[in-house]
C-alpha cells in the first residue's frame, strides 16, 4: 500500500541535508509552506541554496531562515520586497548570494527539470544584464538565450487537499509555483489542509499526480476556509482581522 | 501645456483596449486601467502568477489571501475565470496568445527598447520579477507613464541608460501630453492631450518626433 | 461580449487556405475531432500538412482527406496501423511526404511552439536514425538533440464541454494532444458534446483557458455518455454494439 | 534447455516489480504483465497517452472509446487516478519519474542499445509512436522477449543491427530462458529458469555472459 502521508511537518523535511538546493513554493503569502518552512527552520539543515519567486518579507519563514544565516544562496525572481530587510542586509553585507532570474524563466527552469529537458532557448531577457554571458542563438528571425533547468533535492509546496498517494489539488492562485517545483525535486514534501480518501479526488482535476510527490502532511484547513467553503475575516497574510469593520486590506508589492 | 491626470490617461488607454482582449496590466499605474474596463465589454485579464479573468479587489472582510494578482493584492474571480501554474501562466505570454500589455517605464528608446526594472543605482537590491517576460510576452505592449521624470527630463530616449527590460518591444507609449506609437522611424504622435502641441512634446523630449500617423504602428509587433 | 461559438462544423473550419498546417488532436479515437474533420473534408482545401499522432485509419476522416489527396505532408509519431491502408498506398507511391517525430519529441515540440521557446534540447532519439542530422549536446554527461518548435495555422480538437469564451474540459484520455495544440495553432477550432454557461465550470478544473480558443462547436453529446454520465453501450470506435451480449471488445495496435 | 512460458515470464516481472512503483508497461507481451499486479500492491500504471492508475479492461459492453491505454486497447481507472496531456504524460517519463518501464525488443545489445521499433526492411512504413520516449523514460528500463527469434537467432547481441531506439538504455532483459542484467561489463545472468545453463545460454547466445551477479545492476540507471 502506498501511503506518503506522515505524521508531522518535522517529518516532511526530515533528512534535508546541509547544502541541499530547496525549492520553497509560494508567490507572496499564496501557496506559501508556512508551516513546512517552520519545520525546516527547527530541523538544522544550513549552507541551503533556496530556489523561490521571493526571499523572503518581515521576520517570519524564509526570512527567519536567512536571519538564522542558513542560506547560502538565493535563485529567485523578486527579492527586493517593502519588508525584505533579512535578505537586504545579509545581501549588502555579502552574506547570501543572489541568482537573480526573471520570472518566466525561472517557472520555465523549473519545468525543464521536471520534464527531462536538457536546455532550451527563452526570449526572455536577452539583450539584458540578466542574459549576460549566455549562450544567444537567432531562429527565425528573434533572439533566445539558452537557459538551463533548475534541480533540487528537496521541494517544500503546499496544497489544499490530498490523498495518500500524494495526488494534489491547490486552491485559485496559491497553485502557482507548486506543480512544477513538485516535478523538479528528487523528494517533494507538501502540506495540505486535509487528507482525502484514495478516490475522492476526481482524477479529472488532479493537478499534480502523486507520482511526483514523495510526503504529504496534513496541517489543518486554512483560516479563510470553513469545511472548504470561503468564509473570509482574515487580511492578505490570513491573519484575522481585528473585530468590528476595521477590515483594512493590505497591500503588498 | 497641459496634461492629463493619471485616471484620465487610464480611462484613455482603457478606450483602446478593443472589447474581448486578453489583457495584462503591470503593477503600478497600469492597473489603474482596470478601474475603466467596464464588465460588458469582457477584457479578459491576466495575471502571471496564474490566472486569466481577474476581476476587482473583494470588498473589505471578503479578501482571500489565495486569490491575489501580480502586485500581490487582493482580487475577485470572474465568470470564466481559470487558474493554471507558473510555467503554463508565463508560456501564455512567452507564447504571445495576450493581445495587450500595459506597463510603466523608467525609459522607452526610439527603437521601442523598455527600461523599467531597475535604475542601476550602484548597491540596489536588483529585483525583476516578470519584468521581463511582461516585455515580450503579448502582441502589443503598450507603456503607461508619464512624459517626464520628477527632475523633467524625458522619458522617451534615444537609448536608454537605465538597465533594459526588452529590446524592441514597446509598440505605443500613453503619456500624460500625449500618445506615441513607437515605428520603425522613431517615436510617432497619434493624440496630443489638451493644449499640447508637437513643437512643444519636441522640445520636452528633444527626438526626432514624427507627425499624426495614420498608419498602426509596427513596431513591436510579432 | 466574447462569444466564440458558431453555428456549425463548417463554420468551425471555415478559411483554412490551400497549403496550411492543421494539427488533429486525438489518440486513436479518443480525442478525435471526428466532425471537425468531416468538415474539413467538406471545405476543399488542399497541399495541407497535418500534424497528428496518428496517420488515418480505415476509410473515414484523416484517411479520406488522403484519399481526396488533399494531404501534402503528415508530421505525426505512428503513422503505420493495421487499417492504415490508404496513407500506406500514399506512402509506398510517393504521393504523401512523412517527417516520424517520437511521440514525446512531437508532443512537446507542439508545447514548445504554444509557449513561445524558441528551441529545446531533448534526450529522446539521439543516437538513433531519427535523430540523424540534429544539433547534438552534451549536458552533464547525458547527450541531448537540439528539437525545434512546431507550430500550425489551425488546430481541430475535440473536448467534452466549453463555455462562449472557448475554455474547456475534456474526459479520460480523450484529452490527449488537445490542450497543447490549441496553444499552438493560429486558429483553433473545438468541437464540444455541450457549450455550458459562461462561469459554469469550475475555474480549477478548466484545462485549456479560453485564450487559446477560437471557434467552439456544440455537435451534441457522444454516444457513450447519456447527460455527461458514462452508459457504455459501444464498441472503442463509439459504435453501439450489436445487441445481446454479442459485446466483444475491438482491440487496435 | 527448457523455456518458460510467456505467462510465467509475466508473472516473474510482476514479482519483481516493488509494491508502489510507478510503472509502464509497453505495448504487446509487457501489458501481460498487468494481470500478475494485484490491486494490493498498488503498482500505479503510466500510459503515456495521458494517465496514471490505469485498471484493467472493462467488462464487454463497458467499452470506453475515451478510456484507452497506449495500445489503443479499452482500458479502466482505478481510484486514485489522474488524467493530464500528451505534454505533461511524456514531460513524466524523460524527467525520470516513473520507476520501471518494460518494453519488447528485436535486440539488446550488450552496452544496453535497445531496437525495438523498426526491422528497418526496405519499404516497411515507419512508425516509432512513443518507443524512442519509453527507452529514455523510466529509472530501469526491463525488457520482455523471447531469448531468441522464431529462426533461432539471439537478441542478445555485440550490436544491434536493427535501427536503434536508445543508447545504452536497457538494465534487465527477461527471456524465457533466463534473466540477464545489463552491466558495464556486458550481460550478466540473473537467473536461470527451468533446466537452462549457464553453458548453454552462452550457446544460444554466442556472447560472453558473466556468471551470477550478486550487486545490483548499473546499466541504464539514471
Amino acid at each position: 500500500m502506498i501511503d506518503k502521508t506522515v505524521a508531522s511537518a518535522h517529518e516532511a523535511v526530515a533528512g534535508i541535508p546541509d547544502g541541499a538546493t530547496v525549492m520553497v513554493g509560494g508567490f507572496g503569502r499564496a501557496g506559501q509552506p508556512v508551516e513546512l518552512i517552520d519545520a525546516l527552520i527547527a530541523q538544522g539543515a544550513g549552507d541551503l541554496t533556496i530556489v523561490s519567486n521571493n526571499a523572503g518579507d518581515g521576520d517570519t519563514g524564509l526570512a527567519a531562515l536567512m536571519a538564522a544565516r542558513r542560506v547560502r544562496k538565493v535563485i529567485c525572481s523578486f527579492p527586493r520586497q517593502a519588508d525584505s530587510w533579512v535578505f537586504d542586509g545579509l545581501y549588502r553585507e555579502g552574506a547570501i548570494e543572489l541568482e537573480l532570474v526573471p520570472q518566466g524563466n525561472l517557472a520555465e527552469r523549473i519545468r525543464a527539470a521536471g520534464a527531462g529537458i536538457g536546455a532550451f532557448y527563452s526570449p526572455t531577457g536577452v539583450g539584458t544584464e540578466l542574459a549576460e554571458g549566455k549562450e544567444t542563438r537567432e531562429i527565425e528571425g528573434r533572439l533566445y538565450a539558452l537557459e538551463y533547468p533548475i534541480r533540487a533535492d528537496f521541494a517544500l509546496i503546499s496544497a489544499r487537499a490530498g490523498d495518500r498517494w500524494g495526488n494534489l489539488v491547490y486552491r485559485e492562485t496559491a497553485r502557482n509555483f507548486g506543480p512544477i517545483m513538485a516535478a523538479a525535486a528528487t523528494t517533494t514534501a507538501v502540506q495540505i489542509d486535509e487528507v482525502v480518501p484514495l478516490g475522492s479526488l476526481d482524477p479529472e482535476t488532479v493537478v499534480t499526480p502523486g507520482l511526483f510527490v514523495d510526503r504529504v502532511v496534513e496541517v489543518g484547513e486554512r483560516s479563510w476556509l470553513q469545511d472548504g467553503v470561503f468564509i473570509g475575516g482574515v487580511d492578505l497574510e490570513g491573519r484575522p482581522l481585528a473585530p468590528a469593520g476595521s477590515g483594512d486590506t493590505e497591500e503588498a508589492s | 501645456m497641459s496634461a492629463i491626470s493619471r485616471q484620465e490617461l487610464a480611462q484613455r488607454i482603457a478606450d483602446d483596449i478593443p472589447s474581448g482582449s486578453y489583457v495584462n496590466l503591470g503593477i503600478g499605474a497600469p492597473t489603474l486601467v482596470a478601474n475603466y474596463l467596464t464588465e460588458d465589454r469582457e477584457v479578459v485579464l491576466h495575471t502571471e502568477n496564474g490566472m486569466l479573468g481577474t476581476g476587482p479587489a473583494p470588498e473589505p472582510g471578503q479578501v482571500d489571501p489565495d486569490l491575489i494578482n501580480a502586485g500581490k493584492q487582493a482580487v475577485t474571480a470572474v465568470a470564466g475565470a481559470a487558474y493554471f501554474h507558473h510555467a503554463d501562466s508565463f508560456g501564455m505570454m512567452r507564447g504571445g496568445h495576450l493581445d495587450i500589455c500595459v506597463l510603466g517605464a523608467f525609459q522607452v528608446a526610439a527603437n521601442g527598447d523598455l527600461a523599467n526594472w531597475s535604475t542601476g543605482a550602484p548597491g540596489a537590491i536588483p529585483a525583476v520579477g516578470g519584468a521581463m517576460d511582461l516585455a515580450i510576452g503579448a502582441k502589443q505592449l503598450y507603456v503607461m507613464t508619464d512624459l517626464l521624470t520628477k527632475k523633467g527630463e524625458s522619458k522617451l530616449v534615444a537609448s536608454c541608460s537605465y538597465p533594459l527590460t526588452g529590446l524592441g518591444c514597446v509598440s505605443r507609449v500613453y503619456t500624460d501630453y500625449a500618445v506615441f506609437d513607437v515605428t520603425d522611424d522613431g517615436f510617432a504622435v497619434r493624440e496630443l492631450f489638451g493644449d499640447t502641441t508637437i513643437d512643444g512634446l519636441r522640445d520636452l523630449v528633444g527626438l526626432p518626433i514624427a507627425d499624426f500617423i495614420t498608419t498602426p504602428s509596427s513596431g513591436g509587433e510579432r
